[in-house]
């Protein structure tokens, strides 16, 4: 078992014929995810990697209606669109690689998708990875083993360093869940602690947050329903106050976005707090014992 | 991107929401101001607030008295600012101040219209210490807004009459004006009614959402610029912006060359915890490019407070062949002495570790001061490994 | 008993102090419904007939929160925001007297009504009346005496002549209520079906129709079902092929439009048609004998 | 309202839906004809489709030729049209027509877009006979119309390649004109595609809703003036139309002076079934002033066919009283000779019969001719009397 994908999942990849897109689709096929179509409008009828492009998600869907997943990886100006298209074609979870999408995009998108009862994950999400079942995203293979710990964070650096410490301690991964790091996000960390304490596959949760946002406090309340263990890792401690860190979800806005405020808010619903990422496999074995 | 007063103003005019004449000056800008009525109110263009209070608004009766204010406030300092212009509005008689802004809340992930019977304060202040004359109002991304709900948000600020309908009209404006200029903040603090009931936006914020900059290309056609929003930039921060590279300079020694912000975040973290200092932060993006990779190295080689260089990459959407064979180019063309301890793993490993193998066969001298660590250590070791060099002076 | 409004029923008045509002809000007051409040926006604090005025729906019912129904009275250019108004405010039953509003407009008004569950009647109408109980509009109240038969039109007009050859026979009605003249409508023949075939004070229906619009033929499936006899009126068999008659509802479009196209439908779904107004009470006693 | 060919592609140019460069004239007008380069086609301008087949689209390869293939068309006939303008495009090398619409669906209560990939002929004809090739797509009034969706469509019409993108480019368009002018339809037949790859609407078709004319003050700067918009108007329809009377003549002779249109349509058919024969359709429209309905009796008055007027005023948001000072007033002022069988009832009756009184009183010759029933006289009673009247010419 696993989260949201596993080896069963089919799914298609929005934007296919783009640089990136259409190098990942190659890595996804090498990792055996289940890709049966691609869309770029006006490059129907072309192919990826052997995969069919398609004119429309809708058209993509005629042809394989086992899609239950999509990829978009459009530049961020279509994304709004390309997620819409995959929301009213039937699509269940939208994986947005995209990153710096709009705001006010973003926003509407997830009314839509929370209204049809759709997951939407990013924008500017890594992915997600089930390892040994089926990869979704652009994530580092290499650093993914199978194994029963669930991790979500909103950085893909750090979703990948997070496995390589658990792996190099000798765990693995259920499933790896990337957020995204674009300021509005679709499914949050509330969403996948969600899955995870439902999965029986999963024994504990790792979840990585930084400054900015106001996800991980949302999540805390959560995290002290959960019968499960969740080591939490808060990056941005260091950070000078009202400097712009890179993308604008690590803005640190008021009260509520610093590390500080994540740290107390996630430690006092029961969250244990790791100051390094090499001290979480024991945090958790000693939970786990 | 938060914008001037009077950039702000700007784009209130393009929305019909009214606001006082009005110039604008870096200096004694002669033909300027001789369009200037007396009296009038001088006010310094900063980000901050608090500029009654910094004496950075002041008022002139007569072209001799407002020369006077224009050379005192330009040039001043407020915050980390320097002030470079003064917008001069004609004075008015108020008869209220009232407080009117959107936002976006994160938490509740909708458009939030915020007002208050009392503008023209710090309104943080205010809802901490009288939180039940702040009114929120939420609307959904998907729902039009209407002139119904401008009138009952006017209704709740406790205009009646003539006022209502003006009031009303500002808020469905403004509200207007947040949604067609994508922004994360528009407000107006105060919005005053003057002795003769007339409504004006005495005061104009605006942020921007950066990330939808490319569909208003009329911002361009308003003067209004991308900018560095926060602080003045430091001359290697501005040369990173020049390039598109996300960078602030820090107080330390080590040099984070990091793949994405998140970690780049967690990096400087690290560091500190394991008892260094960062030098930067810095952002490659998504997929960068080998320019934009070797420009980043740049930026951290010639920094004379840097002592050693922290690499890493996780090939993800970026590839680790790109970085490597950035890395090799980089070090052919600069031969950097400043050490560089590096860890590569991920999507396109092998390529990249293939890359740097040739090069060190072909050029070992330049590559001594160079280590690149692969999957199996873990990156905290690198980052402690880094430390014990920057403070060595050597590998 | 009677439909959507009888004594009990407190209303408000959208756009009370217009020349129209306010004159029949004194006659509606005349007849004894219970108006407990106005709006005008910029009007707050004034008074029509003594019935206090505010400047939005939201303050009047924070007033009043036992109004369920309002009447709007506002020019067409503001109806679409009055009506939206009030169903955000929580009213439950629009009466929408406003003639000529925008087709888009209705089309959305109806959207956002079906929504939240909220009967919007007309634009264009004359408005209900249950006689002797309450009178929401501007119909005549002479014509109109406490009885057993529902009656529903689109004509104001015809509404009147209707209760009146009813009258002059000895029958009175239930509730009679006007659709309204508009091409888009919000409740429609079928709504007010239903309600009549559920009310246990109306024994019988008449309802009359016209050309343009497929109003008529869309109720027709639901007469079939119904236990109480609908006699039907379609005006409109006289008319010029073509020529556009008035109010944009009586132009003959398609072959549904038609009288001819209505009459078939209504006629072989069981409703009795009337070719006069003066046969339709023989009508009515000999399927109610 | 029903737009000419030549003003809905005004519309189209001002949305950016590609149209074929012409000119328009209403005769041989030098200064334009002298911007054409040949071959073109020249179309008659007028409301009713089958213009190819009256022969009303022809061909001209030079100026003779076009010449006079404008002095051929303009002045011809077209059902009940006389064609004034005609539209002059370039004669263009057609690879495919296809059928693009967007209109209000009254059964969904939907905006639908319908299109067909055979375009060109009647669409009607098409979806009797072949029902397969039309496509329909719903979406409701209160959902932004997507890009997504409009690629869908094209794709639906059996568009590929750079076709798409520009097939999509003009259904995102013409659903952005059909709402952006409240249409009630938006029509393209053919949407042709030339040799070259090329999109064109080759025609256009918009149907205005005219109860939205108010908000659309653009319509003016394009010269698009509200019209009758089916058939042409007598003269008796122009003044109506002037006062803005909704009046139709008819081949009776019974004046019908009712109340609302929906009555005034029933008039007809009661007229008719008790073997009479109107003159004429009025609406009164919501509450008419006293000056319009003198318009509205004079219009009847002066029509030498009629030979009685059957009056009926059921006072709701009209009242009595006006309708009868009117009466009187029109009496007076006027002395009319016709007689005239009327009915009053409803709001305000008592005040208008004591109007009635007073008057009859004191002009008792002038009101000879003029009976007005009461409510406990049924209405068809009315109507037989008006009958019986007119077939005697007299009371």
């Amino acid at each position: 078992m696993s989260i949201i994908i596993d080896e069963h999942t089919r799914t298609i990849v929005q934007g296919i014929t783009g640089r990136n897109a259409s190098f990942h689709t190659k890595l996804m096929l090498g990792y055996g995810t289940k890709i049966v179509g691609g869309v770029t409008p006006g490059k129907g009828g072309e192919e990826v990697a052997g995969i069919r492009v398609y004119d429309t998600v809708k058209e993509c869907l005629q042809k394989h209606p086992d899609a239950t997943v999509s990829s978009v990886w459009v530049p961020p100006g279509f994304a709004r669109d390309a997620i819409l298209e995959a929301i009213d074609a039937g699509i269940k979870t939208v994986v947005v690689i995209t990153e710096r999408i709009p705001v006010h995009d973003m926003l509407y998108v997830r009314e839509c998708a929370r209204e049809k009862g759709v997951m939407v994950i990013g924008g500017n999400t890594p992915g997600l990875i089930s390892p040994g079942k089926s990869l979704v995203g652009m994530l580092p293979r290499i650093t993914f083993k199978p194994g029963r710990i669930g991790t979500v964070a909103r950085s893909g650096a750090i979703t990948y360093y997070l496995a390589n410490s658990l792996n190099l301690a000798g765990f693995g991964e259920s499933t790896s869940v990337g957020l995204g790091g674009d300021p509005i996000l679709g499914a949050n960390f509330e969403d996948i602690l969600h899955l995870f304490e439902a999965d029986p596959a999963t024994d504990a949760v790792v979840m990585a947050g930084e400054i900015g946002g106001v996800y991980e406090e949302l999540a805390a309340p959560f995290i002290k329903k959960m019968t499960k263990p969740v080591v939490a890792f808060i990056a941005g401690k260091a950070a000078p106050q009202g400097k712009r860190l890179g993308h604008a979800g690590a803005i640190v806005e008021g009260e509520m976005g610093t590390a500080q405020s994540k740290i107390e808010a996630l430690s006092a619903n029961g969250a244990i707090i790791a100051q390094t990422l090499s001290e979480i496999p024991e945090l958790l074995r000693r939970r786990l014992a | 991107m938060r914008l001037y007063e009077f950039e702000a103003k700007r784009l209130f005019r393009r929305f019909r929401i009214p606001v006082l004449d009005a110039v604008v000056v870096d200096g004694i800008n002669e033909e300027e101001l001789n369009k200037i009525t007396y009296p009038v109110v001088v006010k310094a263009q900063t980000f901050l607030g608090g500029r009654g209070k910094a004496g950075l608004i002041k008022t002139a009766e007569t072209r001799q008295e407002v020369e006077s204010v224009i050379k005192e406030i330009i040039g001043e300092s407020h915050g980390p600012y320097r002030i470079e212009k003064v917008l001069i509005e004609k004075k008015i008689d108020i008869a209220k101040e009232l407080y009117l802004s959107v936002i976006i809340d994160r938490l509740e992930h909708k458009f939030c219209v915020i007002t208050c019977s009392r503008g023209g304060v710090d309104i943080e202040e205010i809802a901490r210490q009288s939180p039940e004359l702040i009114h929120k109002y939420y609307f959904n991304a998907s729902v039009r807004f209407s002139q119904f709900s401008a009138r009952t948000i006017a209704n709740g600020l406790g205009l009646s009459g003539s006022m209502l309908k003006s009031g009303a009209e500002v808020v469905y404006k403004l509200f207007n004006l947040f949604i067609g200029f994508d922004c994360k903040l528009a407000e107006i603090n105060p919005l005053v009614i003057t002795q003769d009931k007339k409504i004006y936006a005495l005061d104009a914020k605006v942020d921007l959402d950066e990330d939808a900059m490319f569909r208003h290309p009329e911002l361009k056609e308003l003067g209004i610029q991308t900018r560095h929003e926060i602080g003045e930039l430091t001359e290697r921060e501005k040369l990173a912006k020049a390039a598109g590279i996300p960078y602030v300079d820090l107080d330390g020694d080590i040099g984070v060359f990091p793949g994405g912000a998140g970690f780049g975040i967690a990096a400087i973290d690290l560091i500190k915890h394991y008892g260094g200092s960062a030098a930067n932060f810095m952002d490659s993006g998504g997929a960068p490019t080998q320019e934009k990779l070797r420009k980043m190295l740049g930026l951290l080689i010639d920094n004379p407070k840097v002592k050693a260089i922290f690499g890493a990459r996780f090939g993800g959407i970026s590839r680790c062949d790109d970085w490597a064979k950035a890395l090799v180019q980089y070090v052919i063309e600069n031969r950097p002495e400043k050490p560089m301890i590096m860890r590569m793993a991920g999507n396109m490993e092998e390529e990249g570790r293939r890359v740097l193998k040739e090069a060190k066969e072909k050029h070992p001298e330049l590559f001594k001061n160079i280590k690149v660590y692969s999957v199996t250590t873990p990156i905290e070791e690198v980052i402690k490994e880094t430390i014990r060099v920057a403070k060595a002076g050597r590998i």
